[in-house]
């Protein structure tokens, strides 16, 4: 079968590869572009461990045919991270010790990502609601909703300029 | 002398019977005393068994010293999840 | 960083012991560069494929692969045959049923079973050669539950299992594979003197760990007879023995490294893959990966027992238990090997009742072969116990802690499984509940508040650590037990405390089979107590060292040398104190590097217990159970890094709380799996549920150097029961099947209010 | 299996004309997971999400126009679409998890065929229609015509779904979705109940109800319908609404639910449903959904 050729950015940088005309994007990303931080943990859209934003929506990769990415725009989880300094989820997901294992974290920080870029300031329902798709087997959850809660707080009091402290209690 | 609770697993080796009294210095010696009064019974506590003496379990206990008036109980041994 | 939990420390005055630092490996695992089983690719790596059996119960007529060999990119097949015979392998029992499992031979047992494998350059081109490969099977009658397989005329997996444990032996084969005992006391008598008896049978379906990795691993085999394999396990020692057995290797052909684990709760204690990883790739001569699918994961990958187990308990009206009664049939799947041992050994644990009886039987049903699963076999049995001590105290209109805190086993109770116990922390986690605020909150109509309780043995086992000085003074903590929950940041913690220094200057990583020396898995609850006391023990090796190079320095008896706040000081306090870094630094000099071993079997493993409170709310028109508060007190020992001791606590309760409400393995009248997929087998998400309160008792383990019991597993155990007491509160009905889903809770209510 | 990817209605009829054997797909979260289930494999799979038609959302003075691609976030961050349909709006938002929700489409959704689709009560309740594209042109179906059974549709071999039009409400209407699963989210319905409510003084004088999951298609309950119309919606209405939801079910058991559970279930969630709704319509529903997405 002829591979197609996608050229993509992802994570900000120009990227091109070739994949199978029925591969998915899970696929492509681990076995072409090398970014094995997208996890598999069903391939069919139940577990959120593969969450990338595809042109700023949180998306399932396991759900993507690879050729659809055709110019298009993605960050994964290993774009989160800027010049070297962690992005506040990642930071927070650190110091809550909300993570165990951490083979779902990835998808849960760049689902926690897209649910703070749309919302800055989530309830604690919200942030349940929005990473329902996002299944953790290790913490109950809760450490990642206070996390999720706490990187909220500190990016309000970063753009707030303030000095509040931010707290979950 | 010791009391040696026999854990119902084995008791097809020992005619039913439950408890039994054995002198012996180490655990390596009561083993080996059980064998002789019911044959077999020493290879199935060689492995996948502990012993405990006095409430304290022992996974490596066979060089262990048996106080008097000891205790022991085998029990298996258990990994979990 | 706000911490909401609560502890209660009750410890000495440690400096790194219970505080919570960022793990080692967390950076790796919030950029996405960690490497998980499957995320390792060698250069000219082949992908592979499993055939699985499509019935339950059958005989492998014939196996024809020529097709499949001829097809484009097949590298290499193997079925059974290129195994050694099981039963030739001269190893255990349980060694022969483990090889078994791996690959068929002229049997399948379980929809799933594998049946060949092959190799080929691409993931695809396996998958469809392994459709091509033709199995001509004779279906046979199967059995999926305990009742069935348990009949007299069922028909049997292994023609060959007699039941152990019975007097006399059984002439007759069953699929019984063994029964189990234990009693005490006059039974007839104890239920004469009770006031109230009440006797109820229980079941739960097979349930699965649910880790979020699937099974993975990558083998590369040499010419030299060697190989070496790359997975995400509890415990790469133990993958290498178990492969090597059913591969008829020596271990020490095999090297393991292990992968970062993806989670296990138990499920990634046994092998499943690597025997078809090296085989394949010994025979392509090429390195091959070897990944399940999610589906492959439910079907063929170990579930916990499903069970029926029928509790009878007596009780005097001031609340003293004088009898219990339990009969327990778990299933193992297809080979033996149930729960069901520590199941009759933690029924009636926690209690102090002078006069019971416990039979056990461990039943092959045509499912997977069972693994261990977080507490195996205590959660279906405390469910059990637990919500007839509900009953019971209500009936008899007793608190249910405190008709708990009358029977609690103490120090020095016998425990129901035989020894006495030593110093546990049963009664504290109790009164931890019964004061908490939560206890006495108000509830609204439809809720109801459930307490229940559980006890865990923890394991101990074998481990090692190596600990490393570097030459910049800091240190280098190696073991060999992989890290799924945070223990990388407890061995350096304890490592912190032991030798004075920061915790940032310790480095602790998880090695491979040839760097280490021999550990068993990270299960049991037991990695912070056995490896922690390798650990512990090897740096005292490292103390003594430095100080006895500290007294060669001050020309001056060692005694006279004490190792404090990091540095050897002089107990005159005439020389300048010596820094581990300027230590290390002219270690060349003083007696060449600095690095201690530490191999031991732990002892003093310490119990654990948990008792925990339970709000839900029922829809009584759609029997829709919310869970609305929940609360946990475990005893902890001594909370080492408290953030992962309450991250344990919570996970526990929440697989708990799936189990108990919506969990379960479906299987249709064939025996083949109908909800192999995280959309039907529900596990929870995160807006099922409330924050769940943890309160860490630390009652510590006298034989451990820092108090430590191991708290992974007993989170597990009160769940189901807690759950059910509570939505026995809410609706008034006593749901004693699991999960109460929201069908049945709705049923339930319904027959009580047409009754 | 090639991948298609068509930039105009036109194009995509001559593709599926030339490749009998093609499967058309929008957000691909139904297609898959059941290749990968071992569903045949087409020769083909046309993405439909190039066509511009079929991924604009726009409204006018009578009626909306949804895209059958259009991806559902953007039907639930509609405030508008929200405002005059928050009954169809719950039920688009209940489809999947916001993976799901980047990606799903209504057309897909509803030409799955599943008998639990979600959006598939809702949009029948609200009379929504399908524009439906073949080499021929196009014609005009009401969306409770396009699916037969399980899995099957009365779509003809290289037909598909364009855009789906949705009139606008007359004054006090009020729609409400309601559906049953084990858990709050992740999961396909055992019951969904739908209906669509217009009030005169308190008086109802329209409603239409459409219960899922417990027939082979999404059912609409004339009896419920008429147990409404021309009277106050009171608890003896309710009750009638119930029964009459219960009787119009013709469920399954399967492994999600037991054909006892889903009557009973479809009365209670018909009832509320209709309950709901008749707040709306009055103006007098606080809104407070439990995703805690605003009104």
């Amino acid at each position: 079968m002829t591979r197609t050729h996608i050229t993509c950015t992802i994570n900000g940088d120009e990227v091109e590869f070739l994949c199978d005309q029925d591969e998915t994007l899970l696929d492509a990303l681990r076995d072409e572009v090398g970014l094995t931080g997208v996890k598999e943990g069903c391939g069919t859209g139940d577990c959120g461990a593969c969450s990338v934003l595809l042109d700023g929506r949180v998306t399932c990769a396991c759900l993507v045919f690879a050729p659809e990415v055709d110019g298009t725009t993605m960050v994964t989880v290993e774009g989160l991270a800027e010049a070297g300094q962690l992005h506040p989820l990642q930071q927070c997901f650190l110091e809550g010790a909300a993570l165990q294992c951490g083979v779902c974290t990835p998808g849960f920080l760049v689902a926690a990502k897209a649910l703070l870029d749309r919302n800055p300031d989530p309830t604690e329902t919200e942030v349940r609601y929005a990473l329902a798709g996002n299944l953790c087997r290790c913490t109950g959850y809760d450490k990642i909703i206070r996390a999720v809660l706490d990187a909220a707080a500190d990016m309000q009091t970063a753009t707030n300029g303030g000095s509040t402290a931010a707290t979950t209690a | 002398m010791a009391t040696v609770h026999v854990p119902s697993s084995l008791r097809d080796l020992t005619d039913g019977v439950a408890e039994v009294e054995i002198d012996a210095p180490t655990v390596r010696r009561l083993i080996a005393e059980l064998d002789q009064r019911f044959p077999g019974i020493g290879e199935r506590l060689d492995e996948g068994v502990s012993v405990s003496i006095n409430g304290e379990i022992l996974p490596d206990a066979l060089y262990e010293e048996i106080p008097d008036g000891a205790e022991i109980h085998f029990l298996p041994t258990l990994s979990g999840g | 960083m706000t911490v909401t939990e609560e502890t209660t420390t009750s410890g000495p005055g440690y400096k790194w012991v219970g505080t919570r630092p960022i793990r080692p490996d967390g950076l790796d695992k919030v950029t996405g560069k960690a490497r998980f089983g499957a995320d390792l690719a060698l250069p000219g790596m082949l992908e592979g494929a499993v055939l699985r059996s499509p019935h339950a119960h059958a005989r492998i007529v014939s196996i024809d692969t020529r097709a499949a060999a001829a097809m484009p990119g097949v590298k290499a097949i193997v079925t059974g045959a290129d195994f050694p015979d099981p039963a030739e392998l001269g190893g255990r029992p349980d060694e022969e049923m483990v090889a078994a499992n791996i690959i068929a031979r002229d049997k399948v047992l379980y929809e799933g079973h594998v049946v060949a494998a092959v190799a080929a350059t691409s993931r695809k081109q396996a998958q469809r050669a392994a459709a091509a490969i033709e199995v001509e099977y004779q279906p046979l009658e199967h059995v999926l539950t305990v009742d069935e397989a348990m009949a007299d005329d069922a028909p049997l997996l292994h023609p060959d299992l007699k039941t152990r444990g019975m007097d006399p032996a059984p002439e007759e084969p069953s699929n019984i594979a063994s029964r189990i005992s234990h009693e005490r006391g006059d039974l007839d008598k104890g239920f004469a003197e009770a006031d109230l008896v009440v006797e109820r049978t229980f079941t739960t379906k097979p349930v699965h760990q649910g880790y979020i990795e699937p099974h993975a691993a990558v083998a590369d085999a040499g010419e030299n007879g060697r190989a070496t394999i790359w997975c995400s396990s509890q415990g790469h020692f133990a993958m290498r023995t178990m492969t090597a057995t059913v591969l008829g290797w020596e271990p020490s052909k095999l090297k393991v490294i292990p992968a970062e684990i993806g989670g296990g709760f138990g499920g990634k204690t046994v092998i499943y893959l690597e025997p078809l990883a090296v085989a394949l790739s010994a025979k392509s001569g090429r390195p091959v990966r070897l990944v399940m699918d999610r589906d492959e994961v439910f079907r063929a990958s170990g579930p916990t027992s499903g069970t029926k187990i029928r509790v009878k308990v007596g009780v005097t009206n001031d609340g003293q238990l004088t009898a219990a009664e339990a009969w327990m049939a778990y299933e193992a799947g297809a080979y033996p090997g149930s729960p069901v041992g520590a199941g009759g050994m933690t029924i009636l644990a926690p209690y102090d009742i002078p006069n019971f009886s416990v039979e056990g039987f461990d039943v092959v049903v045509n499912k997977p072969k069972v693994a261990a699963y977080r507490a195996p076999g205590a959660p279906m049995a405390a469910f059990a116990l637990e919500s007839v001590l509900d009953e019971l105290a209500a009936g008899i209109g007793m608190d249910p802690v405190e008709l708990r805190l009358r029977n609690a086993a103490v120090e020095g109770t016998q425990a129901s499984y035989g020894p006495k116990f030593p110093r546990i922390g049963f009664v504290e986690t109790l009164e931890a509940i019964r004061d908490h605020d939560h206890y006495r909150a108000p509830l609204g109509p439809n809720q109801g508040r459930g307490v229940a309780s559980g006890f865990w043995f923890n394991a101990g086992m074998n481990s090692s650590a190596t600990v490393h000085v570097n030459e910049d003074g800091t240190m280098t903590v190696v073991v060999g037990t992989p890290d799924i929950g945070g223990s990388r940041a407890s061995m350096g913690l304890m490592a912190a405390e032991e030798m004075g220094i920061d915790v940032a200057k310790i480095q602790s990583i998880v090695a491979d089979t040839e760097t280490v020396g021999f550990n068993d898995v990270t299960g049991g609850s037991r990695v912070t107590l056995a490896t922690g006391a390798a650990v512990v023990e090897a740096c005292r090796s490292i103390k003594a060292d430095l100080r006895a190079r500290a007294a060669k320095t001050w020309d001056c008896d060692i005694e006279e040398v004490e190792w404090v706040d990091g540095q050897a000081q002089h107990a005159g306090g005439g020389e300048t104190p010596l820094s581990l870094q300027a230590l290390a630094r002219k270690s060349g000099r003083t007696g060449g590097p600095i690095s201690a071993t530490a191999s031991l079997n732990a002892r003093g493993v310490g119990a654990a217990f948990s008792t925990q409170v339970c709000d839900v709310e029922v829809d009584p028109e759609t029997g829709e159970v919310t869970i609305l508060r929940f609360t946990t007190a475990q005893d902890a020992g001594t909370a080492i890094h408290p953030s992962y001791v309450e991250g344990q606590m919570q996970g526990g309760v929440v697989q708990g709380i799936g189990w108990a409400l919506n969990e379960e393995y479906i299987h249709d009248r064939d025996g083949r799996m109908e909800n192999p997929g995280f959309l039907d087998y529900r596990i929870p998400v995160a807006s099922d549920l409330p924050m769940i309160d943890t309160v860490v008792v630390e009652v510590p383990n006298p034989a451990h150097p820092y108090g430590v019991r191991g708290v992974g597993e007993v989170g597990i155990v009160p769940p189901l029961a807690a759950v059910a007491n509570a939505i026995a509160a809410a609706t008034g009905c006593r749901l004693v099947d699991l999960p109460m889903s929201p069908p049945r809770v709705l049923a339930a209510i319904t027959g009580k209010a047409d009754g | 299996m090639d991948y298609l990817s068509p930039v105009s209605v036109e194009e995509a009829t001559t593709m599926l004309s030339q490749t009998p054997d093609a499967r058309v797909f929008a957000g691909a979260t139904d297609v898959i997971p059941q290749l990968r289930a071992g569903r045949p494999e087409p020769q083909a799979l046309v993405d439909l999400k190039g066509i511009e038609r079929l991924m604009a959302l726009s409204q006018s003075d009578g009626s909306w126009t949804i895209g059958a691609a259009v991806p559902t976030v953007r039907l639930t961050e509609s405030a508008e679409l929200r405002a005059e349909f928050p009954g169809l709006v719950e039920a688009v938002g209940l489809i999947g998890s916001d993976q799901i929700q980047s990606r799903c489409s209504l057309g897909g959704n509803l030409c799955n065929a599943s008998p639990a689709a979600d959006s598939v009560p809702a949009m029948i309740v609200n009379g929504m229609r399908a524009v439906v594209a073949s080499g021929s042109g196009t014609r005009t179906v009401p969306v409770a015509d396009i699916v037969t059974g399980p899995g099957s549709t009365s779509l003809a071999q290289g037909e598909f779904v364009v855009e789906f039009e949705l009139d606008r409400p007359p004054a006090n209407t009020g729609d409400a979705y309601l559906r049953m699963t084990p858990r709050t989210e992740m999961d396909i319905a055992i019951v969904g109940a739908s209906a669509r409510l217009t009030l005169d003084d308190g008086v109802c004088t329209a409603a239409t109800i459409a219960l899922g999951a417990v027939a082979p298609t999404a059912v609409r309950v004339p009896d419920a319908e008429a147990a409404l119309v021309g009277r106050p919606i009171d608890d003896e209405a309710l009750a009638a609404v119930a029964a009459a939801a219960s009787e119009a079910c013709n469920p399954i058991d399967d492994k999600r639910g037991t054909i006892a559970y889903r009557r009973q279930v479809a009365g209670v969630l018909a009832r509320r449903a209709v309950a709901t709704a008749a707040e709306r319509a009055s103006g007098r529903e606080t809104g407070e959904h439990r995703d805690g997405a605003s009104q």
